[in-house]
């Protein structure tokens, strides 16, 4: 009767839409698809199913069939196939559709569940709203303007369950707003892999708790706040800061490492509270680290660079000094690819070698990658450099004590982390374009402060050759220039003709210029980033290990 | 349309004159003057201000000196003309009422903005801000128009309260689940 | 019309002069000779032999036995294990605990055939925690079996090998409910888990397909065996085969355990005959068949039941014949077969804050509306009786029951809803006038230690 | 202290008399000015001015808060505000003339009061009442007017020398409605002047004369000519609202239609100028009136002030006889301002209307019937 109309996809029909859907869909997930929602508070897409919220529970019904001859039986009214549905509602995560099923999601019964299980989760939850850093984005409130009663029958004592617990450095926990929905428990498990969290105590006095002797610390902890329905997990970085209704959300990048893990950064005034994850299914589903999360404040930092003079001036002043002829540039890994191109062209210009200073550090298989530098892969991209980087700048240390060198331009890199001497950098004159202070900003000759990623948009190459965009949150520092403005106005002051720093312009410069980018604009990279061609480098021995969604090459061609 | 022409007395040589009608205006006039004055010299003999005034915002607290305000800065967020601004903060853990945990750290209300639609008071869920009877502000400076925290709740002082929502999740808290 | 008499298979020899729980008592009473012929037969044969029964599940839901072994998952490859459910914690039951104390070896022989018949290498008793002795009483017992080569390798020198473990569960209620059990078996919270996908036929014990069975259903096996299903068929009546074990508790002249065939014997009988009738100046009120998750009947209520051909038959409790589908029919259950007798001395609305307190106090926790209307009902009943009873108490309390029922994990959402369902149901003016005139009462006095 | 005086040479006399006519014309118009503002606020139900309050005076127990209450403090404000304005001239105006027109308006009114009898001592000497006057001419009445009507070239030529619209035609106005009213207002005392001169030897003018002539006995003799000639006191009177641009015959700087009228273009001091000689003409208007028709300072009518004060010292007399003229010049201020807060402007075609169609007539034929009738009188 029902056939399906590709090998894979399964038909179902919710609330009378027919929908193909694939299979091991789960009703949620099916409905989601025709535009219906099931409310529900413990399922989670990225997580196993656990069931136990009850919220959302449906109404399922099978074709009838005889059960002798498998003959469909027909109502004869309709002359459609009858349609035999269970009595007893059951859960949408927990069931996977079937071919031929039958979902009621808005039915009296359907309703009624759904009522009753917020009154239920409402009798013990606290009334204090109005203090909870989740009001706003509570799926509690939200579903208790759809399916509250607006009053309640309840007048007995709540239960009472430790408030304020610190459940780890970073994440306070308030069990009497816990639900027990356990996606916490289960993200510890399956994602986190650090099985900390657990209930304890039975029936309504259960209690979310870390096990004894044991602390939630591990670098993804904050994503069980981000996943917690209602407000028992609350950051405490952010908590008390700000009510989340006021916040600006703008799409960014991580840029700890270069797994590129997608997130939000949530403003108001110019001002960063917090940053969360944002789901991209290729790259960090809907999870990020923690210690991503701390890189807003490198925006208000003190040692932020502050404009001494007008970005003109400081302009003329490294175009003077850079005309030399002894060049060399260190460009960053951690500058957009825009800037990485911009400073390429500068290097081909004025014909310096070029370098990139490599950043290493231990992957956690999840979403901390070995490379630290979020654009080692952009870099090469566009031709900054060709080699993967190194951490020492060695062959640029014996350069300048052979004299080759007498100028060099650091785009935000710290030369001395990087294995040069104090003595080295003093023999040259040194150009520093950057956002912050540190030894090599100390020994510059001109020093330009320029914005952090916070500040400015552009683009990342993450380890899977995904191009992605990251977007400015807040307003520059006043003074400080973008970094592209300040190459391409370097460009231009060294006789280059002036394309426009915008990055329209830098793209369609991009785009030419670069084979592996292609047709590709700053304005159609989607937002869950764009694939790109890297098998030129396939050559390269990265140091990435695997993490979520990325397996290095060496290991895809064992495997 | 139909229309009915009013036959108009003609004017009596009196009336034409006007004198008896300028007299009786003056003598209206003299009434007027000598009479009472029916309205309200302002700012000596105030107004009686009736329940449920909308006058200047305040902040109160209730009868055991707490402050109400938790700072969930809705007002803020309904506020029309962006007249209010909130500062959160936590109350310190040794605090009489930490387990309110929540208060303002700053409460500004800007009086040149605030336009006294008292959609702040009805949005309050702690019943924290009140437009009470003070309705004619001045000062001469900008700055002197912005009430802060302190002034607010000068301005405030105590309301009765019906709820007392917090002592009572404190009862509750000593009391513990064996309470039921 | 006086009662039948008892009809005691499983009980047979218990109560007898000298019987002792060690396996030389039993062996000397035939024991395990089921289990030796048993296991030179084919598996398949046991399993058709144990369908062609009948035999309903003894632990509650009444489902049937043969259905459940042959839902089991035998391509997986993966190994099947037999769970013995001796949790037996609803209130008002005490068979399983009978057996175990007076009978070990008749679990120990039922659980191999059991285990022979359905290819298991690994057995457990899961019993319950507060059921020391019994633990103690089933080691000793199974350590004398696999001494005497009965459990363990090479069971009645076949090639044939499986061992039994007993498991004590840390004390809960849920514990009794099958996934929860597995659950605890494998050493965590004993959380129900969600059927689909978690089948114990299917993904049980360990992920592995498992079987698990009560005590009485499993001694119910070796007798089919003994005597031949269609031999079994013929005790009770159809579809409600073979003997019930009643525990008979509360206000009754001589409450005890008495075994019956399936149907044999009435409400009126029972109570009345068998166990002596009430105390003396008291009339019946109440009493709820199959323990105290059962909905309770109320004396003097009628009952309109269908027959198969139409026709119609009125009962009243007095009436009704103690099997499974008689029950269902009165809309009660036979469940563990645990009958709670209330005269009119009882108060039902303290009754039920009795039974609400325990379920509010067993309620795992897992899924929202049984944790949080169990204690909810609680509080409404418990506040009821510290006499602040409001009219509309009642009404809520039922109301708050029906969010419950039939929308949780397992069937603890049934069994902590029906109670209030049908007490408020039927004693629905007592809960309307309810005042506590006793105001001396405490609560405490209600409170489940 | 009169002997002192009456030893000084004559020009200096006078220039002590002229002083003491500003010393008080001035302050009376200044508060006209306030009386008209609190006149305003009660009829409309206002307590007026009072809120000002002077730092040293304002503070006296009592008294310094009545003082706010009636609205002083203002007055001296405005007073002060006034000459401490800056001059401000507009630029496109002839100089000459726009600092002339105050001047001109002002000192007309400042004179007329020379010729103004505001009361009268019983000099022992002579055993007869003797006028408080600055200057006892005959011509009396016709001083008045011959000085008063000046005061329209002050409105002529503000209204000129502004070079705007508004205030030429203010002038204009000014000047069509003076002359209108005038020969009605002329006209109008006729019929006084040939009741106190028919029978007498030797004829005057004289405004004292006039009053004499109301405090004499018998009936007619006490009457007050504003019972023996109503119509000529009605038709003065209206003449007397025309000629000192007071509602409802404000023409000339009629503010609704015309901004300011004739000074539109003045401010400050100028203009202040402008509002003391409106008072001022106001006042001498009042004057003159309860002169001709309200038996000037008797106290009643057949009620002569001389036989009151005749036991009395000569200050105390004289002192009571200007009491009571001023205070029958006082309501007849009050009357001015009244009027004004009662009834609505006149369009001004029907000021002329009234002015020429309605009131010269009548005037005229009220002469003919005087005149007639003090004949009959006279022969019988």
């Amino acid at each position: 009767m029902i056939q399906p109309a590709q090998p894979d996809l399964v038909t179902v029909y919710i609330d009378g839409k027919e929908i193909a859907v694939p299979k091991g869909t789960n009703v949620i997930e099916a409905a989601k698809m025709v535009g219906t929602d099931v409310p529900h508070y413990c399922y989670h897409e990225k997580l196993s199913v656990a069931g136990n919220c009850r919220m959302c529970l449906i109404e399922l019904g099978m074709p009838m069939a005889d059960r002798a001859t498998r003959e469909p039986i027909m109502d004869p009214e309709t002359g459609k196939q009858k349609i035999n549905w269970i009595p007893r509602p059951q859960i949408g995560c927990g069931t996977t559709v079937v071919p031929g099923m039958h979902v009621k999601t808005q039915s009296k019964m359907v309703k009624e569940c759904r009522e009753g299980v917020m009154e239920f989760l409402l009798i013990n939850h606290p009334l204090d709203c109005p203090i909870c850093d989740q009001a706003g984005e509570c799926k509690l409130q939200e579903q208790a303007t759809g399916y509250g009663r607006g009053y309640s029958r309840f007048i007995e004592q709540k239960n009472v369950k430790p408030k304020r617990t610190q459940l780890g450095p970073r994440v306070t926990l308030d069990d009497e707003r816990c639900v027990l929905c356990s996606r916490c428990i289960r993200f510890s498990q399956e994602v986190a892999k650090d099985d900390v969290l657990g209930f304890v105590d039975r029936g309504s006095y259960s209690t979310l708790t870390c096990y004894p002797g044991k602390e939630l610390s591990n670098n993804y902890s904050l994503n069980t706040v981000d996943i917690c329905p209602v407000g028992a997990l609350t950051s405490t970085d952010f908590r008390f800061k700000m009510r989340v209704w006021f916040l600006k959300q703008t799409d960014s990048i991580d840029t700890e490492s270069s797994v590129g893990a997608n997130t939000v950064v949530w403003s108001r005034e110019g001002e960063i509270y917090r940053i969360t994850p944002r789901q991209n299914d290729e790259v960090n589903d809907t999870w990020m680290a923690d210690s991503g999360r701390v890189l807003y404040k490198e925006v208000q930092a003190d040692n932020r660079l502050k404009p001494s003079s007008e970005l003109a001036t400081s302009v003329s002043a490294a175009a003077s000094l850079l005309d030399d002829g002894n060049v060399a540039i260190v460009g960053s890994g951690r500058s957009s690819v825009e800037e990485q191109f911009l400073t390429a062209k500068l290097a081909k210009k004025i014909g310096a070698a070029s370098y990139v200073v490599g950043r290493h550090g231990e992957g956690d298989g999840i979403l901390i990658s070995a490379d630290r530098n979020p654009n080692t892969r952009g870099a090469l991209v566009t031709g900054l450099i060709s080699e993967l980087p190194t951490t020492e700048l060695s062959q640029l240390a014996a350069d300048i004590d052979a004299g080759k060198v007498t100028t060099l331009l650091s785009v935000g890199e710290d030369l001395t982390a990087a294995g040069l001497s104090d003595e080295q950098l003093a023999k040259v004159n040194l150009v520093y374009v950057g956002s912050h202070s540190n030894a090599t900003s100390a020994a510059a000759t001109v020093i330009i402060p320029t914005l952090t990623v916070f500040e400015k948009s552009g683009t990342f190459i993450n380890q899977q050759f995904r191009i992605q965009k990251f977007k400015s949150a807040v307003p520059g520092l006043k003074g400080a220039a973008d970094d592209r403005v300040v190459l391409a106005s370097l460009l231009e002051k060294l006789g280059d003709e002036a394309k426009g720093s915008d990055l329209a312009s830098v793209w369609a410069e991009i785009a030419e210029t670069v084979p592996a980018l292609s047709g590709i604009s700053y304005a159609n990279v989607p937002k869950s980033g764009l694939l790109i061609d890297g098998s030129a480098w396939s050559g390269l021995d990265f140091p990435e290990g695997e993490s979520l969604h990325f397996k290095p090459a060496t290991a895809e061609a064992s495997a | 349309m139909s229309f009915k022409t009013v036959e108009r007395k003609p004017l009596t040589l009196a009336e034409r004159t006007y004198v008896p009608q300028i007299l009786n205006g003056l003598s209206h006039t003299f009434k007027k003057m000598v009479k009472p004055n029916e309205t309200l010299e302002y700012p000596e003999a105030r107004p009686p201000i009736p329940e449920g005034y909308r006058g200047v915002p305040t902040l109160v607290k209730d009868p055991n000196g707490r402050e109400k305000c938790v700072s969930c800065q809705l007002c803020e967020f309904v506020c029309p003309p962006k007249a209010i601004r909130i500062k959160p903060g936590e109350i310190s853990a040794d605090a009489d009422t930490a387990h309110v945990e929540k208060a303002p750290q700053e409460f500004d209300i800007d009086m040149l903005r605030c336009i006294y639609c008292g959609l702040c008071q009805e949005v309050c869920p702690e019943e924290a801000i009140w437009l009470q009877n003070v309705f004619s502000v001045s000062g001469y400076t900008r700055e002197e128009l912005v009430n802060d925290k302190e002034r607010l709740y000068e301005l405030g002082g105590t309301l009765p309260d019906e709820h007392f929502k917090w002592d009572k999740k404190k009862a509750a808290e000593e009391a513990g689940n064996g309470a039921h | 019309m006086s009662a039948p008499a008892e009809r005691r298979i499983i009980f047979k020899h218990i109560d007898e002069e000298g019987y002792s729980n060690d396996i030389a008592c039993y062996q000397k009473h035939g024991g395990y000779e089921i289990l030796k012929k048993a296991v030179t037969q084919k598996p398949e044969d046991l399993r058709d032999e144990v369908k062609k029964s009948g035999l309903r599940g003894r632990g509650g839901a009444g489902f049937s036995c043969g259905l459940k072994w042959s839902f089991v998952d035998r391509k997986s490859g993966k190994p099947i294990y037999l769970v013995v459910n001796a949790d037996e914690s609803e209130p008002g039951t005490f068979k399983d605990r009978y057996i175990i104390h007076q009978d070990p070896h008749q679990l120990i022989e039922g659980t191999m055939i059991s285990c022979f018949a359905n290819d298991v290498k690994q057995a457990y008793i899961y019993i319950r925690g507060e059921f020391p002795e019994g633990a103690r009483i089933l080691e000793q017992a199974i350590q004398e079996a696999r001494d005497a080569g009965l459990v363990g390798k090479n069971i009645c020198g076949t090639e044939y090998s499986c061992d039994i473990f007993v498991h004590r569960g840390a004390g809960a209620y849920i514990c009794g409910e099958e996934t929860g059990l597995i659950e605890s078996l494998e050493g965590k919270r004993a959380n129900p888990r969600i059927k689909p996908p978690y089948f114990p036929a299917v993904l049980g014990l360990y992920q592995c397909p498992t079987i698990v069975n009560n005590v009485e259903t499993l001694c119910h096996v070796k007798h089919i065996l003994d005597m031949g299903a269609d031999e079994y068929l013929k005790i009770g009546t159809p579809n409600n085969t073979g003997t019930r074990i009643f525990c008979v508790s509360g206000h009754v002249q001589k409450p005890g355990y008495y075994e019956y065939a399936c149907g044999e014997v009435t409400m009126g009988q029972l109570l009345n005959d068998v166990c002596g009738g009430p105390l003396p100046g008291r009339t019946f009120k109440a009493v709820i068949p199959g323990g105290s998750s059962a909905k309770i009947l109320r004396f003097g209520e009628k009952f309109t039941i269908k027959n198969k051909d139409g026709t119609t038959k009125e009962w009243a409790v007095e009436d009704i014949p103690l099997d499974f589908d008689s029950l269902a029919a009165a809309g009660t259950m036979g469940g563990s077969g645990g009958v709670i007798v209330m005269d009119d001395s009882v108060n039902m609305v303290e009754a039920l804050a009795n039974i609400n307190a325990f379920y509010a106090h067993e309620s795992c926790g897992q899924c929202t509306p049984c944790r949080e209307g169990s204690l909810w009902m609680k509080k409404i009943s418990s506040r009821m009786v510290k006499g602040e009873a409001r009219e509309e108490d009642g009404e809520l309390i039922k109301n708050v029951a029906d969010q419950i029922a039939g929308r949780t994990i397992c069937a603890f959402g049934e069994a902590c809803s029906w109670p209030t369902q049908s007490f408020v149901a039927k004693f629905g003016d007592e809960f309307k006038s309810y005042k506590d005139d006793k105001n001396s009462k405490s609560s405490d006095s209600l409170e489940l230690v | 202290m009169i002997d002192l005086y009456l030893s000084l040479p004559i020009w200096v006399q006078a220039a002590i008399k002229g002083l003491i006519a500003i010393g008080f014309l001035i302050p009376v118009a200044g508060a006209c000015s306030l009386a008209e503002r609190k006149v305003s606020a009660w009829i409309q139900g206002r307590p007026g001015p009072n809120r000002a309050r002077a730092w040293g005076l304002g503070y006296i127990p009592i008294l310094g808060p009545i003082l706010q209450r009636l609205g002083v403090f203002h007055l001296m404000a405005d007073g002060a505000k006034f000459v401490f304005k800056e001059d401000v001239v507009p630029g496109h105006v002839n100089k000459f003339y726009y600092y002339l027109a105050p001047l001109v308006a002002l000192v007309p009114s400042l004179c007329t009061v020379v010729v103004v009898p505001f009361g009268a001592y019983f000099d022992a000497a002579s055993e007869t009442l003797k006028p408080l006057i600055l200057a006892d001419v005959d011509v009396g009445i016709l001083a008045v007017f011959a000085i008063g009507s000046l005061s329209v070239y002050a409105l002529i030529l503000a209204g000129w020398a502004s070079n705007s619209k508004y205030p030429f035609l203010g002038g204009v106005r000014a000047s069509a409605q003076l002359i209108s009213y005038e020969l009605s207002m002329t006209l109008s005392v006729i019929p006084v002047f040939l009741w106190v001169n028919a029978p007498g030897p030797e004829a005057t003018l004289s405004l004292f004369a006039v009053v004499e002539s109301q405090s004499q006995a018998g009936l007619f003799g006490g009457m007050w000519f504003v019972f023996l000639m109503p119509m000529c006191a009605f038709i003065f009177l209206v003449s007397l609202f025309a000629e000192t641009n007071r509602q409802p015959f404000d023409m000339p700087e009629s503010e609704a239609d015309l901004v300011g009228g004739f000074h539109t273009e003045y401010g400050e001091f100028k203009w202040s100028i402008f509002f003391v000689a409106e008072y001022a003409h106001m006042t001498i208007g009042s004057a003159v009136f309860v002169l001709l028709f309200l038996g000037g300072w008797n106290p009643l009518p057949w009620v002569p002030l001389e036989p009151l004060i005749a036991g009395l010292p000569v200050w105390l007399g004289g002192l009571l006889g200007a009491a009571f003229f001023l205070g029958k010049t006082f309501f007849f201020i009050f009357l001015f301002m009244w009027v004004r807060w009662t009834l609505p402007r006149f369009r001004y075609d029907q000021v002329m209307r009234l002015g020429w169609q309605k009131l010269l007539p009548l005037a005229i034929a009220n002469v003919i019937f005087y005149a007639l009738a003090i004949a009959v009188i006279e022969r019988s």
